[in-house]
């Protein structure tokens, strides 16, 4: 099983959402982070005084599907993410050991469907 | 003797002038609860944007109101329908004008400009809510300089100037249209021409809702007009120094007060039966919606008739509100054309309720009147201000809020969150 | 000679009712201060819903007042214990009866009941608190009814509506007892039905804390109240139109402010030399103990007494709101029962302190047939509602949040966490 | 007819007291004003702390006025700069002495130690903003009780208690000066003591801002400031009965409202061109300074007169904000040493613009006399302090906050993020 | 060494980390995230219009062990934030390469100890 | 391709931010976390209750590096992140498989530059 991290531009989540959810991808979660890279914050006057905002609101979308799966979601994820402007974002694919639901203690893929 | 009763006359004349000022003062104190209602109910990048507005456009209305608006408003008319125009404000009264022959002043002159230049500033706030979230800050300005300066005082001629809608019967005792419908229809034309916020209607015709930010600032708003409604309407009897005056104060002030209970708790029972949750941004704009309905004729009403007056209006607000959002797709962020359009109506006609004086189609008339006027004239001027400068913001900054846009800062930078 | 004796009458009539209905606008505020207090001292998740019982308890009062309690507590009683029913408010004074005889009328009636409902609806903001972020929404508002419309104007009348306690010679000036005692006293009987909020005790007996979250809106609540309290207990001299009655009410002014004075510096230090910090909530609610403690005599004691009266007040209430929550086990969240209640009954008996007509056994006799009506009342109707609806929300909505379940939407949704 | 005159005076009496309690209640809320513009504009670490210093030193200016303050600043003094020393208030005027000979009393004493006592909890809350982040809690109360029961109460005597500034025809009506200028002057004291906020300034002398937490809280607070100062220059006529004095406090609300409108549309023009964003805490601080513009002289200039010197005092609070930040390196978190010091020098100066009786070199001696004793004073105040107790937290205290380090908890425990 | 990250409902967070130290664990880091899974959000209406609320708050738990600790670990997570009800959330594992401890610089067990 | 993940005392990001951008790596994911560990958090009073702060503030920063870059990468968050006092935090690296950026769909090394 592979995890699928992906850090996206916040108001295209719920195009990822609803393309992945489209592609049978029912489990995710997301965490609001803040991104540094490419697109580079701005600086802004607040009293006068300068003010860096280096840090870019970002979304981060994590899910763990099977290894098999991993090639279309990550093309999904792209296509829905994409507007080809600076700061849309990077995918992150990692391996899974080990999967288990807390509910019913199921492991691996049964835990993921 | 003589200087005895002037003595008298003094004093009620110090008496009706510090009436008048504290309850101008109550009602500049409705600007604070504009400002605080309407950044409770959008989101939070958008929060400083709409308190610069609000604080701002305030100063606009005293500025414009004092350079041209209350000599249109109040000065010598051309004739019953065209005002006159001159500037600045006159002297006060004499102390031997008070004590004169009949017909003396009342109160000071200067109280009475301070009393209206809040109004106008009240009729200015309700714009600013409706066209939130999408709508440039110094296009807004430009409205607002126009409104403040010319359209409302206008109207306002034609009613509380002497001019034809008064000659005509036509009954507005604080303003449900003068003020509150006549700031809605210019709310409503700006929302026609700017459209909705991106993501409030999906592609499907789905209607999306976009919850208010910060809710006890939205409650605090509330409370802020209650109380300040109190010096609209309490004031707006404009003389307290005798029993029949002193009477009708306290008639106006619980009805008032009525009109909002009875607004509030129907609203929120309405939105509890048909949502199925009590709504709290509902039961705040029944309360307002009590109070807009009860503001055309807070005199006449018993106490008990106050409050039905007050629950009809917290009904209408609600069917109002929804039915603009999800049939006519007018995207209005805080209701404020439900709340001071639609129940200002309702407040206008409810005067044939309980008033002898009134009749069913002089109001009409007036309303007809107000609304077509001040429709027409502020669509005039926001088209002019959309081809010249352009009235909505980018798309991109809409996204990101108008907050870093437009205000270079934001309203909460330690808190919000980036979704939404 | 008659006329001009006829118009100053006139004019005192005319600025005492003006008098009134400033001050009851002053303390119609506090029920924003009231919001805001206990918006701020509970948990993100149950702010939207503690704000909408707020506004609409306001509401329920003023009409149930309207509607039958204004006539309980000062209608014609069947006996000085049993109070007469009748409905809806008379007529207001003719100009004729002001000018008239000795005893002639001083203010508007409408006035009075402006005055008097505000009164009613402070006693059932202190409920609120108390019962927060567990108790469901319209078991709420069905006790609010009963409250407002029967319990209150009952023991009001024993009192202010000359009923056997004001016989007896109970003093109790603007309502230390008749207000806020009884309205702590439906909050215990509440408490105590509800039991605590989970999380609140451990299983082993640990108290723990649950810190509100938006500690500028609870302080804001606080100067709302210590400003609405110049009205609450400013108004309560009932006149001002001459030397000595504005001598009273300014006395009474200076001394609610050094009352609130004396108890915020006390409990800060209270608290800062027994948790070695100086925890903001109880310097808050200090400022109310000494707000409260004054309010049964604000007006004999000088100043520096009054904020003696007031600092022992701030001490009252640290200790009491550890003791209720340490010991007694009575959990409430913003410690209503405390400052009202505990502290309520301070101020009565500190009226013998500075008033040579009060006795001690008479203020004892009125704390204990106030409390022991108003609790056991309150019981008896809390258990009603407890056996017919339920008065608490399920342990899942409770863990939720009270705003989504109840209201249907969050108070805050972007700003709060997930944890707590 | 004697009897009738008498009555006519104790109306008017009555009158005056009541407009000067009510004036006076509406300086009382500008303390909320200072709390929630200061909360706003403090990071949320430090919030409850700035809140804890608000609500106390509020309670520690009237419990030292009350005690030594008012008799110094109004007692009979040692020479026209040396105060007499006494304690405690005295008794209120009789009826007989107020419906006596000429020269009688037209209000209540108690009113005025009301009215006054707001005022030097109004100087004391300036301090606050500009010391907020680092100074230590406790150092701070031992400043306000020197401040509030000596320091200004000094100054105060020396123009309001008829002391030599006043006899040299030095004027101020409301403190632009006594009030304003003053606290800025002590803040300025401890501001230079106290150093900047870490992270404030770079090691290579770079600048850094420190965004607020919660601007709609500064907004609110502006709203209240300005409703409160309707209070603090109407009330300072000082008298409202008869038709002059009437006209008279009319004009000084339009004055003061213009002044203020002026001052936000000023500074929001100025920082949009300067910085190329509409800054809203400019806009806030700009209708603040014309708010002090105006207060040294309120009723001479007419209201067109008003807005220029508001705007005026718009402009330069943004020059002075910017320079006092980049170019002197003083770290005001609010502006509060640009907002009531730098504009209150231009008001001071201002008074010479529309007053026929005020000369320059008078009005600069007195600034010079007010600015020289209370910044002196402050400083070797301050100073005892920093070497007896310390007056700055330790620097992990600041990185943690204060609201931790010095009150125990967080003033939005489920809100604050990380960083910052 | 093995990273144990855990999506659990919040509530749970105490119990969970009760447990955790009762099994030795003392060092954890705490993430808010929100979830989409089976649990599936809900509708509100709000002012009369729609409003999903997709994603269901959750909080994150991630603990660094040695390899030999994971199956304790793992039992001790499931079985102090089960409630049995649908969103009880996963448990992944993964593999860590290198762990080093900021303070003193050491390296992998040792900076975990 | 690694993904180094550090927590440490959120005053510091701007040091190590500036530090990472000094040794030229201008990716950078934020998020705030909370952290139990050695640094026990508190116990404070409030209202004359209890109140445990069990979790203290932490800031989690990810980076994703070429393998050869990793060493350079920890030395300068250790040395930029240090305080030397408890609580100063761990790093963590693990294996990435497959990096895409999504606004040219860019692969790996190419994906990171
Ligand atoms: N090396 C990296 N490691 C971790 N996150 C990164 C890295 N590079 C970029 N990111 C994340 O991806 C976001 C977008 O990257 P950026 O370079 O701005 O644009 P783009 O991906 O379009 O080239 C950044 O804001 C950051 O959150
Ligand atoms: N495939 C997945 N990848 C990442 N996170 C997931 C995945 N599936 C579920 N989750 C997380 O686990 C939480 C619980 O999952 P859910 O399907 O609602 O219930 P359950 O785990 O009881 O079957 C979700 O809210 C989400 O945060
Ligand atoms: N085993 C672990 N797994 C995940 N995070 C950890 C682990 N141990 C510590 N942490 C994180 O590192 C932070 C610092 O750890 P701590 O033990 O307090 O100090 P130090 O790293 O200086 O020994 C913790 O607050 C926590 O966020």
């Amino acid at each position: 099983m592979k995890m699928i991290t992906a850090i996206i531009k916040p108001f295209k989540l719920d195009d990822v959402k609803d393309a992945l959810a489209d592609a049978g991808i029912t489990g995710l979660t997301i965490t609001e982070v803040r991104g540094y890279g490419r697109q580079k914050g701005h600086t802004e006057l607040y009293r006068g005084a300068e003010y860096n905002v280096d840090f870019v609101p970002k979304t981060e979308i994590k899910t763990a599907v099977p290894a098999d799966q991993v090639d279309t979601v990550v093309e999904t994820i792209v296509k829905a993410a994409r507007t080809d402007k600076v700061g849309d974002g990077k995918i992150f694919v990692t391996n899974i050991d080990r999967v288990v639901r807390i509910r019913t203690g199921e492991e691996d893929t049964d835990a993921l469907s | 003797m003589e200087q005895v009763t002037g003595d008298i006359l003094q004093v009620k004349y110090a008496l009706d002038t510090f009436y008048f000022l504290v309850m101008g003062a109550f009602v500049m104190w409705m600007a604070a609860g504009f400002s605080m209602l309407e950044a409770g109910l959008v989101r939070s990048k958008n929060t400083a944007e709409i308190l610069t507005k609000n604080i701002v456009l305030y100063s606009i209305a005293s500025i414009m109101y004092m350079i041209v608006g209350y000599n249109i408003m109040y000065g010598d008319a051309i004739s019953s329908i065209i005002p006159g125009i001159s500037f600045g404000l006159g002297l006060d009264n004499a102390a031997s004008a008070v004590t004169g022959a009949d017909g003396a002043p009342y109160y000071s002159n200067l109280s009475d400009f301070f009393f209206q230049v809040v109004f106008v500033a009240t009729a200015m706030s309700i714009v600013s809510g409706a066209v939130a979230e999408r709508m440039k800050l110094w296009a807004f300005f430009a409205f607002a300089i126009v409104f403040t300066g010319f359209i409302y005082p206008i109207e306002g001629m034609w009613k509380w100037g002497g001019g034809f809608l008064d000659q005509a019967g036509f009954l507005d005792f604080a303003g449900s249209g003068v003020v509150h419908m006549a700031g809605a229809a210019a709310a409503l034309a700006g929302v026609i021409l700017l459209g909705a916020r991106k993501g409030k209607y999906g592609k499907d015709g789905s209607v999306h809702a976009i919850p208010g930010a910060n809710l006890p600032l939205a409650t605090l708003g509330t409370f802020i007009l209650w109380m300040g409604w109190f010096g609209f309407n309490g004031g707006s009897e404009l003389i307290v120094s005798n029993v029949d005056e002193a009477n009708a104060v306290a008639m106006v002030f619980v009805n008032t007060n009525m009109a909002a209970a009875g607004g509030c708790v129907a609203a929120l029972l309405i939105a509890r039966l048909w949502f199925g949750k009590a709504d709290l941004t509902m039961a705040l704009n029944g309360a307002l919606a009590g109070l807009v309905s009860i503001t055309a004729e807070p005199l006449t009403p018993s106490p008990e008739m106050a409050t039905l007056i007050g629950a009809i209006g917290g009904v209408i607000v609600v069917v109002s509100i929804v039915m603009l959002d999800s049939k006519l797709k007018l995207d209005d962020p805080v209701g404020a054309i439900s709340v001071h359009g639609v129940v200002g109506i309702w407040g206008l006609l409810a005067v044939c309720l309980t008033n002898p004086d009134a009749a069913l189609s002089t109001q009409l008339l007036g309303i007809g009147v107000i609304f077509a006027w001040v429709f027409a004239a502020s669509f005039v001027v926001w088209m002019i201000i959309k081809v010249v400068f352009g009235i909505r913001v980018s798309e991109e900054e809409e996204y990101e809020g108008l907050d870093v846009g437009e205000c270079g800062l934001e309203a909460y930078p330690e808190f919000s969150t980036s979704v939404k």
